[in-house]
């Protein structure tokens, strides 16, 4: 019997991922749905190039061959102003996660490394970005800095979203060395630097990238959030801009006409929500092993 | 409150819910009267807020249980003409008005409007801001030097030692008259004398009295009465989260007029709720919104008629002239033959807008009213015509590189055309215009600034090259100039003569020349303009269509639409509404309609 | 004990000094907001048809209630007047204390968010222990999933999707009021119906919104705890079945405490989205209309109070912790 | 030496007070349902200690939790029976029965590493919670009986029944752990590697404390472990278990010292500590058998087995009595192992 090769066979990280991907049809529906909006984002704007056509004779027109989403307050056509829209969420919340990833991983790290003075006073730091209310603070933030385009939108969501990683990533590497992992390295002569970078950070980067997943998420609506409210003023189509139009001047809540542009984007923001969690379940599963041999 | 009651509430709370909700009453008013439901469109209704018309935010609700002398008509050509409120009649000199009280006019405790009421409520109201040192003294402001009690129903009202101003009946009438009895123990004793040394010639003794001044009226308008005490035909009984009570005055003069028994005023926090409310049929009433085509047609099905009157503003787009090369005339007129202003109003205010189209810094109305039939087609309409704009733009120095025009020193030209959040109708329209100008050959982005204090804040800082902006502000036609050539062009008033100030911190962010050349003739612009607020309408005439003939010319903003003010009212519950071109009245919240005789429920 | 009570007090010193770092970075934050409360009133005015004379003078009442002293010293004032509880006074309502406004509007928030609370803790909680229990079966990964989607969804998407099912699509819930307009305020059952019937759609949303939280995390500690070698070990010693439910129920419930923090701050700041869209007079529409006005003490207060509230209901998870967590408090 | 063994020997006619009869337990898996012990047979008998030894994954822990008829998911007893006097077939119980017998008549301790007490609570509180689940009418009694048993193993009873499992060191739990299956009188004491994760000076006494309320109270004694160090200090009889049936079973020094089966003699050469003689030591060869890699036919240690014949990969040997008291699975003769 061929055990061995088996069981090799079952450990490369190909076929790992790939088994765990097709164990549940969610997860690859989940990865399709987030590939879908990638590309959406990626290549959407290329598809309708220029500025949005406008046609004052034809408002909020209903689904037709021409449109097939309807068309919203300009006459614009409803499916390409999401399409286009894509861009912009997913680049914003691209922006966000590095940025969270890289502060959220840097200060845990340092934290859970260094301990002593350091840690303390970077958790209080930590809890204060924690504590104060992350949605209003941006409303207000928002009425400071015009933060209406990705870069900067994503930087004042990565900047006042990293408390969670930075948390999740602290306790991580102090269980790690609670392993004795630190001291096994500190005994083979590694720096500083080395320990935290090479032998740290690959062990914590699972938990950093399902924390980034779900902060993702929150970074999404958050961002919606803000056009939606219409604190922040907008240059382009968002999705939130679509939303905020529909139901503050376009009474899509009253009105069954503007009813498609209110749902085009409510129910992208829907589906990749979904998709990301569906995903999820799959990254977790790759990442706790225990998991994995259960079920 | 007992400790007993306070354990048993939660049960008690819990029966009665059960029994009441089995044999649910209507509550609908039995006796005279059903209740009129509406929407007060000035300060949302806010259940923390003080019942005191002298509060920002409070709850105080003009023609309902707040009242004036007067209420005002908004007749362009006479800015004094009102209806009876408080005042059934009065008669103005230049320095003086006499107001007779209405016979019967009591507070709803059935006690009288007596002269020293007015007396208290015009000292709180110089108390309210209206004092304020060199801020166009003798020209513009409320300059009460005395109130004198003539008899029990006549009072007379002084204008301040050499105060010549022609709208200070407006200014009197339009002041909210309050009960001595609630506001008195708030106004120092002494001070008519302090106003009196505000209005005197010592600079510093005036600034000491207008400092008291403005505590007191601090002091006043943070006040919060205990309960309403109201002349008008209707009394706040209480405010809730979303709306406010109010019952029927029996004290009210004319009672007989009014027949609502009730009325309920809805809070709203945006349009749509309106259209929500009214679509359900739930109101009797509602003011102006901004509308979309398609909420309008299902709030006409749903029963509510539209009354449409005119709205003394319109939607402009301004420029900032010391920014090139919107300096050039040619330019803004170019501009103006590009914009399709019919289209754009179809996408930014398709019900409540009707495009411009002459193009005077007035609404089309007053331009019609005061320029001569000749004069009007005389004016330049700027109908859409790009080949005249590429020949206006050619004849200053652009010059066309394919597609895209070039400035003249060769640079590629484009527009950022700054809105603001909020401003839905200015951005759906800033959309329109972006296309339009990007086809022609200037791209242009909409650009929007956060909120309106910051767009403000900004565009006072001269940071915005081409932005929209309200114009036209009426119905006086000296206010609509004012916009244009007033403090945001830099021009201010100095007793007689008019100062110009231009540069960083000055205000004026228009930068206008100060004269314009019209028909071989120099138009001093400021100076015109401050002189219309000091004539009476009559005299205003000839300077008005100067104004008018060189703002279509030169352009220091392109307007896109006037607004319309479209009201709907709803005939299920109550019948004789206002009509459609009874603009006065429309104008006016149905507080005042029913006071005129207008309103009655169906029974 | 005694290290409980150091450890409490260690913790509310903690509280203030977060509350003093929050109160300053308030203070900071809102004087940088470009425009002034006066303006604003003058165009807000103007807008509305009011002559500019008028609107100019009405205008300048309100910006008599904003400081002109120097920021600083604004700072040290604002600061001493925190010290004795005073929020000062508002300038967008003229002169009212800012403490009566929130106080106007905090049962708007303070209620319909613990009463979503209520109800996401039970059902949430519910849910994770099934989820957990049946966490092989097919609906055991369907509980999973919604808890895990609703963690996910947007406050604002959830709320306009309610809205748009129950009040436009089905036409059996009202929406955008705290209640009935005709009916009076008061003691009787119409008008609490008519309360509870509007908070039906606020309070499903913040009970939908932290529904997951508690889900997720029960199930995982449920499942931790079932794996627990004292479960096993009482099992065999013949410890009855109610009792071990009792023993896993206790244990799982540990980590829910952190949860009900992230939860309380979590509604609070949802509440900025999900009452303007309910129309509710709460903080967060407070905040919002305060913001709008640049009512600097007013916005300040607002903020700082929904700061409170999580700052509380960490302290608060932390005592809950300590009480049934022996370890934490025999520490 | 055949004295010793005679010694210990049990007698035909000796009572049985726990009687495991080809027992099979299997559990679920993907590739279908494995055994975890297969068709195992082990009597215990009163007033002995049996120590059951056996590699992690040998199934010893398995069978332990078999008596109890606790068997976790997805593992369960697919056939044979388990034989506790006063009790019938546990196998067959269920319900209050079952439960009354757990902590009842059978008395369970668990690993020392493992954490078998709430946390949350005081040992005092569970214990009466373990009365109450047991109707016990006179909780002051049991009490009493509890204190009394704590003084036994040495420990203040005041203390220790107001404390909580986080104020206790791994020694005292486990004595903890003792008490707590004794104090209802329990008749059969399983434990389950009692001496794990302790300290050397912990393990000794908690051993002395096994054998001391094992005399005292006349217990019937299971001990699970895989330290043969353990059980060359306190067992009477060893059964040794690898998968499948016993390889060889008999009294402690006999077996100890006589290894009859390859896998005992791997076992004992590995643990070279107890003979003394380091250059004896040597690694026992292979991974121990799990669930997926035991041979399904024949010899399951036949891959590991260095004395492995032809016939042993088709048959797999019985259990019989080579020599009075002493059983043994292999197809080897016992010469050819001793030797």
């Amino acid at each position: 019997m061929s055990t061995l090769a088996a069981a090799r066979a079952r450990r490369s990280p190909w076929r790992v991922t790939r088994r765990v991907l097709l164990r549940k049809p969610g997860r690859v529906i989940g990865l399709a749905i987030i590939v879908f909006f990638t590309l959406m984002a990626i290549a959407g704007p290329m598809l309708y190039p220029g500025q949005l056509a406008v046609d004052p004779d034809n408002i909020y027109a209903s689904p037709s061959g021409a449109h097939w989403l309807g068309t919203d307050f300009a006459g614009s056509d409803v499916l390409q102003e999401v399409i286009v829209g894509a861009r912009y969420v997913l680049l914003t919340a691209a922006i966000s996660a590095l940025v969270t990833a890289a502060l959220g991983t840097t200060i845990g790290l340092v934290a859970g490394y260094h301990r002593g003075f350091t840690d303390s006073s970077l958790m209080r730091v930590t809890d204060f970005v924690l504590t104060i209310p992350g949605f209003p603070l941006l409303v207000v933030l928002s009425t400071i800095w015009n933060f209406g385009r990705p870069l900067e939108m994503g930087l004042v969501l990565g900047v006042t979203g990293w408390g969670g990683v930075a948390r999740a990533v602290r306790s991580q590497t102090l269980s790690l060395r609670e392993r004795g992992f630190l001291e096994a390295a500190r005994g083979l002569g590694l720096s500083n630097t080395h320990i935290i970078v090479r032998e740290l950070l690959p062990n914590i980067a699972p938990y950093v990238a399902m924390n980034l997943l779900l902060s993702v998420i929150g970074f999404i609506g958050a961002e919606v959030a803000l056009f939606f409210l219409g604190v922040v003023p907008f240059t382009s189509s968002n999705w939130g801009v679509m939303l905020n139009e529909a139901v503050f001047a376009g009474g899509a809540i009253n009105s069954p006409q503007a009813l498609s542009y209110l749902l085009a984007p409510l129910v992208c923001i829907l589906l990749l929500t979904l998709g990301i969690v569906l995903f999820l379940d799959a990254i977790d599963e790759l990442f706790n092993p225990r998991l994995r041999e259960r079920s | 409150m007992n400790r007993h009651t306070w354990v048993t509430a939660p049960v008690a709370a819990l029966a009665v819910t059960a029994m009441l909700a089995a044999c649910s009453t209507d509550n609908k008013a039995a006796d005279g009267g059903a209740v009129y439901t509406t929407i007060s469109g000035t300060n949302p209704i806010t259940a923390g807020a003080p019942m005191n018309p002298f509060n920002a935010s409070g709850n105080y609700f003009l023609g309902y249980n707040t009242m004036q002398l007067g209420f005002d008509k908004l007749n362009p050509a006479d800015p004094n003409d009102f209806f009876p409120g408080l005042a059934k009649s009065w008669t103005a000199t230049p320095t003086s008005l006499t107001v007779q009280l209405q016979d019967k006019a009591k507070w709803s405790d059935g006690s009288d409007v007596t002269p020293d009421d007015v007396k208290t409520s015009l000292a709180i109201a110089l108390t309210q801001g209206s004092a304020t040192v060199g801020a166009g003294f003798l020209t513009q402001g409320l300059d009460v030097g005395a109130v004198k009690t003539v008899d029990a129903h006549t009072v007379e009202i002084d204008q301040a030692v050499g105060g010549k101003n022609i709208n200070f009946t407006r200014l009197v009438l339009k002041q909210t008259i309050v009960p001595t009895k609630v506001y008195g123990s708030l106004v120092p004793a002494d001070i008519w004398d302090t106003i009196a040394a505000s209005q005197g010639s010592d600079a510093t003794a005036a600034q000491a009295a207008i400092d008291k001044l403005n505590a007191t009226g601090k002091t006043i308008s943070a006040f919060a009465p205990q309960t309403d005490v109201s002349a008008g035909p209707f009394v706040l009984t209480r405010v809730n989260p979303g709306s406010a009570v109010l019952d029927r005055n029996k004290y009210f003069y004319d009672l007989p007029k009014i027949s609502p028994k009730q009325v309920v005023l809805r809070h709203y926090s945006g349009n749509e709720q309106i259209w929500g409310y009214m679509k359900n049929g739930e109101l009797d009433s509602a003011p102006y919104t901004s509308i979309p085509t398609n909420v309008l047609d299902e709030i006409l099905k749903a029963g509510n008629k539209r009354v449409d009157s005119l709205h003394y503003v319109n939607a402009a787009i301004a420029f900032n002239e010391s920014v090139a090369p919107y300096d050039k005339t040619a330019v803004r007129q170019a501009l103006a033959y590009v914009i399709d202003r019919k289209a754009v109003t179809k996408v930014g205010e398709p019900v409540g807008g009707t495009a411009s189209t002459h193009l005077t810094g007035m609404i089309e109305q007053a331009t019609a009213n005061w320029l001569t039939p000749d004069q009007v087609n005389a004016l330049n309409p700027y109908e859409p015509d790009t080949a005249k704009a590429e020949t206006l733009l050619k004849g200053v120095g652009f010059t066309k590189n394919g597609d895209q025009w070039m400035l003249p020193d060769g640079k590629p030209w484009t527009i950022t055309l700054q809105t603001v959040n909020g401003f839905s109708d200015w951005i759906a329209a800033s959309t329109v215009i972006a296309n339009e100008l990007t086809s022609f050959g200037i791209p242009t982005k909409p650009a929007l600034t956060a909120d309106f204090a910051t767009y403000k804040t900004e565009m006072a800082a001269g940071k915005y090259a081409v932005g929209f902006w309200l114009t036209a502000l009426g119905p006086q036609a000296s206010a609509a100039y004012q916009r244009l050539y007033g403090a945001d062009n830099g021009f201010s008033m100095r007793g007689a003569t008019v100062a110009h100030v231009s540069g960083k911190g000055s205000g004026n962010w228009q930068n206008t020349p100060e004269t314009y050349t019209v028909g071989g003739n120099t138009v001093k612009v400021g100076e015109l303009t401050a002189q219309l607020s000091a004539l009476a309408p009559a005299d205003q005439k000839p300077i008005i269509q100067q104004l008018a003939i060189a703002t279509n010319q030169e352009l220091p903003v392109i307007p896109i639409w006037d607004y319309t003010s479209v009201q709907f009212t709803n005939d299920k519950r109550f019948t004789n509404f206002p009509q459609q071109g009874q603009d006065a009245l429309l104008n006016n919240p149905p507080g005042v309609w029913m006071m005129q005789g207008y309103v009655q429920g169906k029974q | 004990m005694k290290g409980f009570l150091r450890r409490l007090l260690m913790k509310l010193i903690a509280g203030l000094v977060m509350v003093w770092v929050v109160a300053t970075f308030t203070f900071v934050l809102v004087h940088s907001l470009p425009g002034n409360p006066g303006d604003i009133e003058y165009d807000r005015l103007i807008m509305q048809g009011t002559p500019p004379e008028i609107a100019q003078a009405k205008a300048a009442v309100v910006a008599g209630f904003t400081s002109h002293e120097p920021l600083l010293q604004q700072y040290f004032g604002y600061l001493g007047q925190l010290l004795h509880g005073n929020l000062g006074v508002s300038i967008s309502y003229s002169g009212v204390p800012v403490a009566d406004v929130i106080a106007s509007a905090a049962p708007w928030t303070v209620l319909p968010v613990l009463s979503g609370l209520v109800v996401s803790f039970i059902i949430g909680v519910a849910g994770g222990v099934i989820a957990a229990v049946k966490r092989s079966t097919r609906w055991g990964g369907l509980l999973t999933l919604s808890g895990s989607l609703m963690a996910g969804i947007p406050s604002f998407v959830l709320a306009l999707l309610l809205a748009f099912l129950f009040h436009t699509l089905w036409q059996i819930l009202p929406y955008g009021d705290t209640s009935d307009v005709t009916l009076t305020p008061g003691f009787n059952g119409p008008y609490i119906g008519s309360v509870i019937t509007h908070a039906v759609l606020p309070v499903s949303t913040y009970a939908l919104l932290t529904y997951g939280g508690w889900l997720l995390t029960m199930k995982s500690s449920v499942v931790s705890v079932l794996g627990d070698d004292f479960i096993l070990a009482a099992e065999l010693r013949g410890i009855s079945p109610v009792t071990r439910m009792r023993y896993i129920a206790r244990n799982a419930i540990l980590p829910l405490f952190t949860v009900l923090a992230i939860s309380v701050g979590y509604m609070f700041g949802g509440s900025v989205l999900i009452e303007d869209i309910f129309d509710y007079p709460g903080l967060g529409n407070l905040l919002l209309h305060s913001i709008g006005r640049r009512d600097y003490p007013l916005m300040g207060g607002a903020f700082l109070l929904i700061t409170v509230a999580i700052i509380l209901a960490n302290i608060l998870a932390e005592l809950l912790y300590s009480v049934i967590d022996p370890r934490v408090r025999r520490a | 030496m055949t004295e010793t063994i005679q010694q210990t020997d049990r007698p035909v006619d000796q009572p049985v007070e726990v009687s495991v009869s080809d027992l099979t337990v299997v559990y679920r898996t993907d590739l279908g349902e494995l055994p975890a012990v297969s068709r195992a047979s082990i009597d215990l008998v009163p007033g002995q200690i049996t120590g059951l030894v056996g590699e992690s994954g040998s199934g010893k822990s398995t069978l332990a939790l078999a008596m109890l008829n606790a068997v976790p998911s997805p593992g369960r007893i697919s056939s044979g029976s388990i034989t506790v006097t006063g009790l019938g077939d546990v196998t067959k119980l269920a319900g209050r029965k079952l439960r009354h017998a757990r902590g009842g008549t059978l008395g369970y301790v668990f690993q020392a590493s493992q954490n078998s007490l709430n946390p949350l609570k005081t040992i005092g509180k569970q214990l009466l919670d373990l009365g109450r689940a047991h109707d016990v009418r006179d909780l002051r009694a049991l009490v009493r009986r509890a204190a009394q048993l704590i003084s036994e193993v040495g420990l203040d009873p005041d203390r220790v029944l107001d404390s909580y499992q986080h104020e206790l060191s791994g020694g005292m739990r486990q004595r903890i752990g003792i008490v707590l299956a004794l104090v209802l009188n329990a008749r059969v004491l399983i434990l389950d590697e009692p001496t794990t994760a302790l300290d050397v000076l912990s393990q000794a006494a908690v051993l002395d404390i096994v054998r001391r309320v094992h005399r005292d109270s006349g217990l019937t004694t299971l001990i699970v472990t895989h330290d043969l160090g353990v059980v060359s200090e306190i067992a009477d009889r060893l059964v040794v278990m690898y998968g499948g049936p016993n390889p060889e079973e008999g009294p402690a020094t006999a077996v100890l010292h006589e290894p009859s089966h390859p896998y005992t003699r791997a076992l004992i050469g590995a643990m070279a500590r107890i003979v003394g003689d380091i250059s004896a030591a040597r690694v026992l060869p292979g991974r121990p058998p799990d669930l997926t890699t035991v041979p399904r036919q024949g010899c399951v240690f036949r891959d590991r087995c260095p004395l492995a014949m032809p016939v042993c990969a088709e048959e797999e040997p019985e259990l019989v009595q080579w020599t009075p008291g002493r059983r043994r699975a292999c197809h080897v003769e016992p010469t050819g192992v001793l030797s």
